[in-house]
This record gives structure tokens, C-alpha cells and sequence, in this order.
């Protein structure tokens, strides 16, 4: 049984409204299926409140069908209708289906941009935050070592606890959705030092040095750990934020991986052993030659015809200094008549490069940099997509999947080359 | 004579309640963890995930038996759909604890149980009859169908 | 002597242009007047690059007073005007001169605009962020544990290194300009581990929990310990970004801090024995009520008259987060005509404002949401402003002083009070 | 006689070169910590800090002995726009090594030293004369005043 505290029981018996009363009795389920004991306080959510496709809009068309009606059926998982008030906790939303301006370009409809706009609207007018990116940390959602967070988005939670040493689970909507109104998320995994040591350790040997080898080494880290903890040491070059980013994201998506410990690198392993909370690694996997080729094999192994017809680079969204790289790297050249170049970033990141200029030197090269979603998510494609070319292990990992393409993993400057020529001529430098 | 009863008798687990309520059905029972966003399309409760030991098959209005949850966090968002569009299982027979999981079976509200004393990935074939105890938090176990 | 790798000789040799060669000159000049012996790589580089007043243009008039001369001859410290390339590094530009579009407001001339505007141009179009913050960790720039940087602006310094646990020292305009050529800074002082352990503890007594407890703390801190590093322990409420934030900018101010421990807390403080890299506290500074009270008394020294016709937020720059709480406490109120409300923050926050509806609060309610720079740095208030109420312990230990005006340090909603009622009424709750 | 004596035989500190180069001239010290941005107005190399010591004060054309520098990073900006500006010192003596003085000491072009083997914020006073040679990394002082 969760036990409670005096807040807390009040405001299941209401105090706060309805609507927390209601966030409260989710999450107090949550907490019983999980065997949690207490909640922890947070003042950090991530999430996508309240954002619904217009088909649970219709579900719910009897009890309004709009935002109050999905915030609380669905998103709280009420059987009545409550009034939503304004959110408690900072709140920010996620990474969602379209761009505002390019919507017309990612093939939305008039009726889907409208509903977008509509949900929008409501977030902001909840206090909610309209981050709209799967990169909150790059858009001045910048949570602490020991902060408790409820994050929704693998990418994000794994670069909330292994880079920053901040504490959340891998959330869902509704959790996050409750604990946006209440402050509170189960005291479960994350929350708790003995869940964050490492279980199994990879060893390096080949040195990793750019977010092309750290993409590879997380996917190849994801497969062999699955959704334990790797601990890694070895020859791992000198880490930057988007190096972590593309090793997380890779490691969640071909494992899910939620924490990952780099030795001498991350905030919570000084040393291997600290890593490993004193214990001993279950089992020891090599990353050697071999291996990062075997990784390479397997992240190409969608890709058959070299003609290339779709770029796509910010997953997760690029950061000011990948635009800026994509900027340089293009300037002076252009997109290839049969084939597009689609740059996904947050809209606070665009605003800098905008300010910078990247924008004009992409546009002018006939790139697009776009914001609020991703190809997977939106699943936008230019039509008549058939082979993508892709700088991020956990978008060649989705991406074909979901669209029925082929798709080829390369560096950044390999895909740019491609979009340039229309031809993918990436290859695994020795 | 034995064989009868063995047949008759069944297998009973006990473990831990994840959701309340007692449900029973046909088992689905995969080795395979199975991811929610991209891995599942809710409006038919089919598993979709490009080589899957269940690619193509529904779960709907079965006893999913299955190690547990993977993927993107959009997990519970998707088994809700589910449960909106009618496909969502009878019940959730598990092993592993996740917040992915945990949450899913929450808002799907069907009775669901994990930490059981025996294996039910070993024990539970697809086409067993069983019964979850979300209340007792127990799994019953008719081997070959409906008793 | 400082020694050069083969890639460095080579810079100095002139092979990547001459702009570099007098960048690597002037970073071997810094090098050796600090003692260093050799220099680090860093690809993160924060500064002011080019930017300059027009009296600098005029002084370098006869070597043509543009962005290739001032670069040259005052960034690089040359003696000869060179061609100056796009910068190399990751670099981003810390805050400036006024906001993009509310110069005029902020009292600032045709001529200042133009003259900020042409410098704008020219740090875009070498490749730099146009950032314009001081707090570039919220606007897409989040170095990593134990990254080499060379940042400018003392709040941020003290985040990067306490808070992120990255590395880097106090670098000036010149070392950041010359750094963005090179990716070199010397390997001294905070880049090196032994640098980094604690001196002086700060016991602290009693509870700390807000920005406005943990500005005073960080206050009483570094007046405490002046520029050496403190390890803090005891009654330390739970951590955020804007409570570390507003602790490190105040010690900073107060002292010259640019680097603390807080234990358990920080990320190379999982113990105050490792904290002090196994030494011990040179001094023990205990911060009870009496201290907290003293602080107080002290940052409100030169608050006399209670009729506020000031109110500046936003130092360091304000997050999301913080700008959702004054647009939260200020709506359905308006700013007293006797006063003024001007919020600082950067553009890329500026944009989630503008996404989430807080920006058109504000300025419903008559306050004013700018961005690039704040009133010490520009020397900007509203034109016969006499007393100013604040919630920065840094600001309130400059503005004063720079414009001769008074100064209230207050809560945030002590000073959104003061906006709206034109009367300070804050006091120091028990 | 031995007064006499004491008067012209100066006392020599030898120390670390910060900057090279060789000059003499009137010293000014101060025991505080200098401040560059908001604490030194360059066009005058006068110091405006409140309750500085040398509140009102200009460095400009003196020996500055001081503890070192503290503040703002815009420390050397300061100090270089001060030798544009033809205020900034005509050498430097400093006991505590910072980046930012460091660095305002290599812009601002003038002999620098520190790490001395005698405290100069005791052994020197504001109108002894002294010479600071960068080169040797010494510094010569002749108590009241020029030789
Ligand atoms: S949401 Fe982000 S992490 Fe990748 S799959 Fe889309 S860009
Ligand atoms: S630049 Fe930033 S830290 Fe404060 S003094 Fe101005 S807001």
C-alpha cells in the first residue's frame, strides 16, 4: 500500500478540485501496480497533456470531445468530466505531430493543422510550457543532478539520468499528464539510488570520437544490454552534450535502455566500481572492430537502392552547434532536384538560428528547418519517398519501419552529400 | 485415469496484484517483450513490430502473457487507445515490472498480475485457458482450453 | 614554458591563416603569464566576439573600424588587421547591448541600434550563436560533465563548473575570441582536478528553499569566502536550475566564487570528504538565522524610499519556468502607472514565451518582456527611475551602484506586488 | 649615515615573469582586490567601486600593486579599452594569479609580476618609486620616492 502524507490525502479528498483529486487517484493506482511505497515531489514534467488525435477527440464527442473532456478521460483516465485548471508543476510539453508553419509541406490537412492549433492553444492557456521537442534540455528545460523528474520521451529520460544524474522513470501520459496537477510520481526505480548501479559492463576498444561512433555504440550497447544498465569504459573520447544525445537515444531504441553510466565521464560514475553500487557486472561485453562493424552491417541492413530521395537529420532535434555544422556543410551547394533535405529542431533552438543566420544559408540551399515533430512521429515524409538517408541510429531504427522505406545510417556530413547528389555513397572509415 | 485429472487440475500461481478484478480467456503468451508506439496498432490489438514472434496477431480479448514492455514511452498511450477502440486484452499476465507496463495495465483496466511464483512464460502456452485474479492476485492455469 | 603539439605549432605557424597564428600568439602570451604548461582542446566557447561600442570603432578608424578590424586588432590583441574567418569552435555569443526591438524603449539611440545591429550581422555571419544570454545553458548550449570550456560571464562560469560539473575558468573576451579560432584555452586552474576541491565550508542552519533563500545563501557565501571554493552542507532544500542558477550568480557578485560544492547536491560532491579532495576546511562559516538576517540587511543597505518605480526581473537571465510564475502572479493585475515591469530572458526562451501565450500575459498586465541584455549591462531603466525593486542578489549588489538609484531585494512576488502597487512591502519572514 | 644608506639602497623582489618588458615609475597600492567592469572607469583608469580604497583614484601611468583582480569576466576588456584609452599602468605587481588578471596583464601590454619572494602589499607603499622588470621577473623598490 502507498502511504500518504496530509497534502496528499487532501488532495485526493479534493481540497485542490476535481481534477487533482482525480490526478490523484491515478497515480495512486500507478503506485499500487508498480508496489511503490510513497510518492516523491516533483517540479519538472514532461509530457504531451492533453494533445489528441482527432479520433479520441470523436471517441469522446459525447462528453464535448474537447480538450477538458480528453484531459480528463483520457489523460487522467476519469470517468466523469472535471474542469482542468492551470498546472502546478513546471510543465512543458513534448515533441507533437506537426510543424506550425510547414504543416502544408508535411502533408497535413487544413482539419489536422486546425486540431493542432486548437490543442495548442489549450496547453498554453494551462500554463503549460510549448517546448514541443524531444530535446527539452536543449530548449531551457535544464533539470539537476538529484532533481525528481516525471519524463515521458525514452531519449529524454535517458539523458535526464545518465548525463545530468537527475531522477526520472520513462513515464507515460497520463502519469505525467497527473503529475503536472499534483507534483507527485510514484518514489519507484529511478526515484531510488539502489535501482541507478550498473548491471552489465561494456568495454570500448575502439576509440568512439564524434555522434557518428557514439550512435553506433549506443546501438550496439542498447542490443547487448537490453533495458539494464551498461556501465562503459574504454576508449570514449571527450564527451559533449550531443554525443550523449545520440548514444542515449540509440541505447533506448535498440534496447531501452534508461541509465547508462560511462566510467570517469558521467555524474554518477567516478569509477567503475561506484558505478556499479560495489557490485561485480553480471556480464562483460566487448565493443571491439568487429562489433562496430557488425553494427554498421545491421544499421544499413534496410538500405539496398543508393538513390537517395529523403535527408532527414535532428533526431533527436539537432542542437544550435548540429545546425550550425549542417549550415557550414551546405553552404554554397544545394539540395539535389530529386531528393529533400528536412532538419527537425525545437522552435527556442530555431529561434537562435534564425538569429544566426543558419536558417537563410539552409533555405537558400534548399533545406528545410523545421520544428514541433519528426518524420517518425508525424510519419511526414516528402511523397513518394523511397530511400532515406539518416545521421541518427534511433531514426534508421524507426523510421523505415514505420514509413516501408529503405533507409542508410551515415554521418552527418555522408548525408548531406547525399541530399546534395541524390546518391548515398556512406561507407565505415577503418 | 491420472491423465484426466492432470487435465482437470489446474495450475495455480500466486503472485502479486497489479489491477484488481478477475477476468478469464484464452492465452496469448509471447518470450518476446513488446513495444507499444510503433509496435502495436491499437484500433485492432495487432502487434505490427517487423519480426515479432507475434507480427500479425491480435491480443484482443485474450489473456496476454508476455515478459513485459519496451520501447518508447508512448506504451500506456497506445494499450489506452486500445482499450478505447475495444481491443484491449482480457487480462495481463507478466514478469518483469516496468512503469511502461505498469502504467499500461492501470488505464487499460484489466485485471493484471506479475511477480508470480512460477514462470508463466513456462508454464502458459497460447490456447491455455486462464483465469486472473487481479484481487487475489493469482493465475489460473487450464492447460489445453477451457476446462 | 608552454609546450605546443605539432596541431598547435602548426596554428602558430600560420597554416590554418593568419587570424588563427595571432590567436595561438595570444593564447601562448596568456598561457605562460598564468604559467600553464600546455593548453586543452575545447569546443565550447562563450564570449562577446567583435561586439564593441562606437568608441572603439572610432579608435581603430584608420584600420577601417569595422568587425575585421576590432576583431583583429582588440579580440586577437594584433598588431596588424587580418581577415578573420569563421570561428572553428562551437561558439556562442553571451549577452550584449539592448533588446532587438524594444531598444528604442530602453532609452537607446538610432546610432547605438545601427552600430549593434552591424555587429550582430558580423558575429552571424562568422558562424557564431547569436545568443545574447548570459544563461546559454538554457538556450541550447549545456556542456557536459567534464567538458573543457572557455566561457565569459561570471554567473555562468560558476554554473558551468559547480552545477554541470564542466570545466572552465573566467575567461575573458579576448581568450574566448582567440579560443573560438584555435579550440584551445590553457590547461590551468578549473580545467585541471586538483583545482577544484573545496577550501572553506558553510554549514548551513537553517532551511533554504527558494531563489530567493538560495540567493541570499549565495550571498552570504561568497562574502564568506571571497573567490576561493566553497563546500556547502546542511539545511539545503531541494536543487533546481533557477535555485543554483541565483545561488551562483549572488556568490559571484558578493564574492568572486566560481566554483562550489554543495554535498550531495552537486555533481563532484557525493561526499564533503571528496568535495575537499580528502583535505579539510581552511575555515567553517556557519549560515543561521542571524546570518540570514544580516544578508538581508545588507542587500537591502541602499533601499530607502518605499515608492518603487522599478521593477527588473530576469538576473540571471529568467527561465521558462520563471516567466510562467510572473506571468502567473501578475495576470488579471496591471503595472501601477507609477512604475515599470521589464523581465529579462533570452530569445530562445523568449520563443517558448511567445509559444505559451506568457508573453502576451505580460504585456496585457503592462510589463514588458525583453531580451539580449538587462539594465546593468546596457545601463537601461526607465528614464527617472530612483528606486528599483529586484530579486537578484547580483543585481541588487550592481544596479545600484551603476545608476545610482536605490535598490529593494526582494521575492518574486514581492517585487510583482511592487509593480503593481508602486510600493515596496517587502519584509523578511521568519 | 646608515639612514642614509637604507634610503638609496633598494630592495629587490625576485619573482615570475607574467608580462615582459622593463618600467619604472610611482607605485600605487592598494590591499583590495580591484574590480575591472563596473569597478574601474577606463577612460580615466579611475577606480568607482563604493567603499573602495582607492575609490576616486587613477592608476593611470603608476606602478599598480595590488592582490589581484575580482569581479566580472569583462576584467581585461576593461583594463585593454584602459591602454587604448592611454590610463592603463605603467606595470603591474600582483600576488594572487587569476585568468583575469593574467589575461588584462598580456592586453594591456605592460611589465607584470607576481609569485615574488617578499610580500610587495607590505614591502611597498603608494609613492615609493619602482621598477618592474618583466624580463627577470623582479621587482626594485626604492621607499619614498624616485631615487
Ligand atoms: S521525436 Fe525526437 S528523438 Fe527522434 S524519433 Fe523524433 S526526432
Ligand atoms: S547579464 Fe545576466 S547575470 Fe545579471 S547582470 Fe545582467 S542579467
Amino acid at each position: 500500500m502507498v502511504s500518504l502524507t496530509t497534502a496528499e490525502q487532501a488532495m485526493l479528498d479534493g481540497e485542490q478540485g476535481a481534477a487533482t483529486a482525480k490526478a490523484m487517484n491515478l497515480l495512486i493506482r500507478y503506485a499500487e501496480a508498480l508496489g511503490a511505497e510513497r510518492f516523491v515531489e516533483t517540479n519538472n514534467v514532461a509530457g504531451v497533456p492533453g494533445s489528441s488525435t482527432p479520433w479520441i477527440k470523436e471517441y469522446y464527442k459525447a462528453d464535448g470531445g474537447d480538450y477538458r473532456a480528453i484531459f480528463s478521460r483520457f489523460d487522467l483516465d476519469s470517468d466523469e468530466v472535471v474542469d482542468v485548471p492551470r498546472m502546478n508543476a513546471f510543465s512543458c510539453h513534448l515533441q507533437g505531430g506537426m510543424d506550425p508553419e510547414l504543416w502544408r509541406e508535411q502533408g497535413m490537412t487544413e482539419a489536422q493543422h486546425a486540431n493542432f492549433a486548437y490543442d495548442e492553444g489549450q496547453v498554453a492557456a494551462h500554463g503549460i510550457q510549448v517546448m514541443k521537442t524531444c530535446t527539452p534540455y536543449l530548449a531551457g528545460n535544464v533539470p539537476v543532478m538529484g532533481e525528481h523528474c516525471a519524463w515521458m520521451e525514452s531519449s529524454a529520460v535517458v539523458f535526464c539520468n545518465s548525463v545530468i544524474g537527475g531522477r526520472t522513470n520513462c513515464e507515460g501520459r497520463e502519469s505525467t499528464s497527473a503529475a503536472m496537477l499534483t507534483k507527485r510520481i510514484p518514489d519507484w526505480g529511478f526515484h531510488r539510488d539502489d535501482f541507478r548501479y550498473g548491471r552489465h559492463a561494456v568495454r570500448v576498444e575502439v576509440p568512439v570520437d564524434d555522434i557518428f561512433e557514439w550512435g553506433m555504440l549506443g546501438y550496439f550497447t542498447g542490443d547487448a544490454v537490453q533495458d539494464t544498465i551498461p556501465v562503459l569504459d574504454g576508449a570514449i573520447g571527450a564527451p559533449s552534450l550531443i554525443r550523449h544525445k545520440h548514444f542515449g537515444a540509440a541505447a533506448a531504441s535498440s534496447g531501452g535502455v534508461e541509465m547508462y553510466h560511462m566510467v570517469g565521464i558521467t555524474p554518477e560514475a567516478p569509477s567503475a566500481e561506484r558505478a556499479f553500487g560495489g557490485g561485480k557486472a553480471e556480464e562483460v561485453f566487448v565493443y571491439d572492430a568487429a562489433a562496430r562493424a557488425r553494427t554498421y552491417e545491421r544499421l544499413n541492413a534496410v538500405g539496398d537502392s543508393r538513390d537517395v530521395d529523403f535527408v532527414m537529420l535532428g533526431c533527436p532535434h539537432y542542437s544550435i552547434e548540429q545546425i550550425a555544422q549542417a549550415a557550414h556543410l551546405i553552404e554554397g551547394r544545394s539540395v539535389s532536384a530529386s531528393s529533400a533535405l528536412w532538419i527537425f529542431t525545437s522552435r527556442a533552438v530555431k529561434a537562435t538560428a534564425d538569429a544566426s543566420g543558419f536558417t537563410r544559408i539552409l533555405e537558400r540551399a534548399g533545406a528545410r528547418l523545421m520544428t514541433d515533430t519528426c518524420s517518425s512521429i508525424s510519419q511526414a515524409v516528402p511523397p513518394g519517398t523511397r530511400v532515406a538517408a539518416l545521421d541518427s541510429a534511433k531514426q534508421v531504427h524507426y523510421l523505415p519501419a514505420i514509413m516501408g522505406i529503405e533507409g542508410w545510417y551515415g554521418t552527418t556530413a555522408e548525408c548531406i552529400d547525399a541530399a546534395c547528389t541524390g546518391r548515398w555513397a556512406g561507407r565505415l572509415a577503418a | 485415469m491420472s491423465a484426466v485429472i492432470d487435465e482437470v487440475e489446474p495450475i495455480v500461481l500466486t503472485g502479486r496484484r497489479v489491477v484488481e478484478g478477475v477476468a478469464e480467456g484464452e492465452a496469448l503468451v509471447t518470450q518476446e517483450t513488446i513495444s507499444g508506439w510503433g509496435g502495436v496498432h491499437a484500433m485492432t490489438g495487432t502487434v505490427i513490430e517487423s519480426r515479432h514472434e507475434l507480427k500479425g496477431v491480435s491480443f484482443a480479448g485474450k489473456v496476454l502473457v508476455f515478459p513485459g514492455a519496451k520501447g518508447s514511452s508512448g506504451w500506456s498511450g497506445v494499450f489506452h487507445t486500445a482499450r478505447l477502440a475495444g481491443t484491449a486484452p482480457l487480462a495481463m499476465v507478466f514478469t518483469t515490472m516496468t512503469t511502461k507496463v505498469a502504467l499500461g495495465c492501470v488505464v487499460m483496466r484489466v485485471p493484471s498480475v506479475t511477480d508470480l511464483d512460477g514462470d508463466p512464460l513456462a508454464l502458459i502456452a497460447t490456447g491455455d485457458w486462464v483465469r486472473v485474479d487481479g484481487d487475489a492476485g493469482t493465475v489460473t492455469i487450464w492447460k489445453g482450453g477451457r476446462p
